[in-house]
């Protein structure tokens, strides 16, 4: 088992490093996303699969959908990056 | 074992509190700052779950007859609580984002308070309330926010 | 019973889009109905508090609501400013919105204001942040959705920090009823743990109490939002929020250094809020600084041990309670510069009266219940031996001061000769509602003699360990 | 580079100090003051076989009903900031076949499931909040697949305020009995068995559907054109 935990959490880790540096919203979205998938499957190696279940639904399933939403509205939903300095000002 | 896995734990529960910290204050992307605050509930929810776990221990479900030592049920029923309290959060903060970058076409939060800064000072000392003065900047702003609600009073008064 | 203070009010929330013609009147109806509610267990409480299991789930296990004196106050408090604060309208979906979140923040503060439970305090007062930010960008002011944002983005950190800190009190205890917590929080908690947790929980929630450190969005935030909304979360949330901190402090936290930490933030808010509401422009941010400054004091009075301190900080609490919603009301139409106010108070007799009238009590004039209350809390600091005192007393003192300079500034051009005529009347609504006010505050200066008695009682039990713990946990059903 | 600084030091401290004051911690050997009774006493005085629903529900039923406010809340500031919904943008393209025929195929299949979820929720892992989350779904997917066709607002307007309602009404029934808010009323029931644990599964299937009417609300909101209507 602690090497599945130890697993997790580098991946875990990482993706949320990646999640806040990626230029690319969308990958970033996913990055995050991933990151509640993670938990939500230390949650169940950690006997609480009813927080599992509830994270994984609506850590990685609402809340991605949701962003992945506002992205769409936002106008950032677009695969290529341009302007790397003026991320906080998109087109 | 026990030991490398409870470092281990900790330094995933504490690591993604920290990164997402860091990220809430380091980034000027709203976006990112929203992403950031999720990334940074995960890891306290992943903390709160720690506190009630036991070794060699089922999950608190009762099966048939037979069971086994179980792990606590309460922080698990906290958990489950702040896991639907940070989404419906996030979804106020998306919701905002959106409509300030219509108000103000940007997305970065540094230039959002320095205009936001802006229009407290020009409402204060330039304009008053009720009067419609194109703010610093020339995009349309929605009328200042006084209004709407006194007049619907008046009209009713 | 008690329980639906809480209840009804969410109810009306929930029901409230659905009730078609009815709308007008169903809010301010459940209002007074927990006011009601309120009222009929204010004489049970002021003469011997109780507890309440809910669902019946003994001490403990369940979640308990506990009612004494104060608690049975903010409840009728919540519900008569909520009133008084109603965003009456013509009920298009917007109005609706509003209506509805203003349901729930008065729910949600009911709830912390009778809550036993550190937990549900937590959802309580995420209840109250959520539905305050809902409010809050409710003006639709690209300004308003800005400050909303940012309060969005540090309460909600801060709130995290405060779920971390019950997190580490439910590790070392396995407990977060606030009874069992006093009951062993002599052996668990009193140590770095424990007070690290209290840091925690006091940032978390010093947000909606306007502490020191964590304040940033007061001004933003009352600056943009409808000044209805300002008045609400500067009156109302704050007090909701300090009542909470102070029950922490007095049952699960009884220690120097967390007196100590309470008395450093709360001297920095006095002196950074009142040296910036001096600095302020407008009315808005004038009084929004000042609100920080006032609430400093609040803090300041409840880091004095024992029931003085409680005593003093209830008064400052509740003069302030009173005194600063009348003011963002009065200060609703006379937005921009002071300057631009020249001769408002000349116009609008009634509103210039007032403001004049609060203002004095904000000071701290003999008469008004504000003196009272500053005078509460310098007594109490002037009875403590150290230095942190002393200096606490001279800062509020001198603050005190530069208070008056910059509430008389506003006076003197209130009644200042020039007369452009600019500003407005005020809305008859707003005028009634800080008419209203005012009216209590003269009742306060008036029967001051009896309201300390009152208020002195209700201390006592807030300050009373011993029986909040016997109350709230059956008798010889103590666990380990 | 100095700005950045002093929110890494903030979070790296912030990170230490938590790691000294877990380590003296027991890890993996709770206190359970709470805990262990709870544990001892649920399944006989609530029913549940799933102890963190009669936890969820019964010892803290009346946090689930501030959860359930703040949800609701949270979707009326989101429908406050968003502004009306503006008319459905028609220009959109309706989504291609295979997600039209997969939004149809699954629209069934999720309801089922969802309801599964909430109904099974004393027993099972699971509840009205993930099921709501699927139940909302299922709703918002054909919204995916054919913008234009949206379902009222106002319908699920009411079965949300409808089952807020619900949840509340059955705390406060216990009250015309005698006993306190948010008592469960009936019997435990057998444990283990569908109809068991008193109020309970109303009590979910209660929050089961204001969750998903109000997600479902909150996603078609964000889906819709945008509403540039001045306010």
């Amino acid at each position: 088992m602690v090497w599945v935990i130890g697993l997790m959490m580098v991946l875990m880790l990482a993706t949320a490093i990646a999640a806040l540096v990626l230029d690319n919203l969308i990958g970033a979205t996913v990055a995050a996303a991933s990151v509640s998938l993670g938990v939500s499957v230390l949650f169940v190696l950690l006997r609480a699969p009813d927080v599992a279940l509830t994270e994984a639904a609506v850590g990685a399933g609402l809340a991605a959908f949701l962003l992945a939403l506002a992205l769409k509205r936002l106008g950032l939903w677009r695969i290529e990056v341009q302007q790397k300095e003026e991320d906080g000002r998109a087109d | 074992m026990n030991e490398l896995t409870t470092v281990l734990l900790y330094v995933g529960a504490i690591g993604l509190l920290a990164i997402g910290i860091a990220g809430v204050l380091l980034s000027r992307h709203l976006f990112r700052i929203v992403l950031a605050l999720s990334i940074a509930e995960s890891g306290g929810n992943l903390l709160l779950v720690l506190t009630g776990f036991r070794w060699n221990a089922v999950a608190p479900i009762i099966e048939g007859a037979a069971q086994g030592t179980m792990v606590d049920p309460v922080p698990q029923a906290m958990v489950l609580t702040s896991i639907v309290i940070g989404v419906g959060v996030q979804a106020l903060a998306l919701a905002m984002a959106v409509r300030l970058r219509q108000a103000y076409g940007t997305l970065d939060i540094r230039e959002i308070r320095a205009r936001m800064e802006q229009d407290i000072s020009d409402a204060a000392d330039v304009v008053p309330p009720r009067s419609q003065q194109e703010p610093a900047g020339g995009r349309p702003l929605p009328p200042p926010s006084t209004a709407g609600l006194l007049t619907s009073k008046g009209s009713q008064a | 019973m008690i329980a639906l203070a809480v209840a009804l009010p969410l109810l009306g929330a929930f029901l409230l889009p659905l009730m078609g013609p009815l709308k007008r009147v169903f809010g301010p109806a459940v209002l007074l109905a927990v006011a009601a509610l309120a009222l009929s267990v204010w004489p049970q409480a002021q003469a011997e508090p109780f507890a309440v299991a809910i669902g019946e789930f003994r001490a403990p296990l369940g979640i308990v609501f506990y009612v004494d004196g104060v608690a049975a106050l903010f409840t009728l408090a919540v519900a008569l400013v909520c009133l008084l604060l109603w965003p009456w309208s013509t009920p298009t979906e917007d109005a609706t919105a509003k209506q509805s979140l203003t349901l729930i923040l008065a729910g949600a503060c009911a709830g912390l204001a009778v809550s036993g439970d550190l937990f549900n305090i937590y959802v309580f007062y995420e209840l109250v942040a959520v539905a305050s930010y809902g409010l809050a960008a409710g003006s639709g002011s690209a300004a308003g959705y800005a400050a909303a944002f940012r309060y969005l983005v540090l309460s909600s950190l801060a709130s995290m920090l405060a779920l971390i800190g019950i997190t580490l009190i439910y590790y070392r205890t396995g407990t977060v009823n606030l009874a069992h917590l006093a009951q062993v929080a002599p052996d668990a908690l009193h140590d770095p743990l424990g007070l690290a947790a209290f840091l925690l929980l006091l940032l978390g929630l010093g947000v909606k109490a306007e502490l020191f450190p964590v304040n940033a969005w007061v001004p933003e935030v009352y600056a943009t939002a409808e000044r209805r909304v300002a008045a609400l979360l500067a009156g109302l949330v704050s007090k909701l929020a300090l009542l909470v901190l102070v029950r922490l402090l007095v049952l699960v936290f009884p220690l120097d250094p967390a007196r100590f930490a309470l008395l450093a933030l709360g001297t920095l808010g006095i002196l950074s809020g009142e040296l910036a509401a001096y600095r302020a422009r407008d009315l808005a941010r004038m009084l929004s600084w000042s609100s920080i400054g006032q609430l400093g004091i609040a803090f300041v009075a409840f880091a004095i041990p024992g029931k003085a301190g409680v005593v003093a900080g209830l008064a400052v609490a509740l003069h302030h309670l009173i005194a600063k919603p009348a003011l963002f009301l009065l200060a609703e139409r006379w937005g921009g510069s002071i300057e631009g106010l020249a001769g408002a108070g000349r116009r609008s007799k009634l509103g210039g009266a007032l403001f004049v009238l609060f203002a004095l009590s904000l000071v701290g004039v003999p008469p008004l219940p504000g003196f009272w209350a500053k005078l509460l809390v310098l007594s109490g600091l002037a009875a403590q031996e150290g230095g942190a005192w002393w200096l606490a007393a001279a800062v509020i003192l001198a603050m005190t001061v530069v208070e008056a300079a910059y509430l008389f500034r506003v006076v003197g051009r209130l009644y200042a000769p020039d007369t452009d005529d600019e500003s407005q009347p005020h809305g008859a609504a707003y005028l009634a509602a800080a008419g209203i006010l005012g009216l209590c505050l003269i009742a306060g200066s008036v029967s001051a003699g009896p309201l300390g008695h009152a208020l002195g009682r209700m201390a006592a039990q807030v300050g009373d360990r011993d029986a909040y713990i016997a109350r709230v946990l059956p008798a010889g059903e103590t666990r380990p | 580079m100095l700005t950045r600084a002093g929110p890494l030091l903030f979070a790296g401290g912030f990170a230490f100090l938590l790691f000294v004051l877990l380590a003296e911690l027991p890890f993996g050997d709770p206190v359970m003051a709470v805990g262990r009774v709870v544990l001892d006493e649920a399944a006989a005085t609530v029913g549940a076989a799933n102890i963190v629903t009669s936890v969820v529900l019964a010892y803290r039923g009346i946090d689930t009903m501030g959860e359930l406010a703040i949800l609701f809340a949270a979707a009326t500031a989101a429908g406050l900031v968003l502004g009306h919904p503006g008319k459905a943008d028609q220009a959109e393209e309706a989504g291609g076949f295979i997600l039209r025929a997969g939004a149809d195929l699954l629209f069934p299949l999720l309801i089922v499931v969802g309801m599964y979820i909430i109904l099974h929720g004393h027993l099972t892992p699971g509840g009205g909040f993930q099921g709501g989350v699927v139940l909302a779904t299922a709703f918002v997917l054909p919204v995916l697949a054919r913008p234009g066709q949206v379902p009222s607002h106002g319908a699920l307007a009411i079965v949300e305020g409808l089952a807020g309602a619900v949840f509340i009404a059955t705390g406060a029934a216990a009250l015309a009995y005698d006993h306190e808010f948010l008592t469960p009323l009936l019997s435990p029931g057998r444990l283990g068995a569908l109809v068991s644990a008193g109020t309970l599964p109303i009590l979910y299937l209660a929050v089961g559907l204001k969750v998903g009417a109000e997600l479902a609300g909150l996603l078609i909101r964000f889906t819709e054109a945008d509403a540039e209507s001045p306010r």
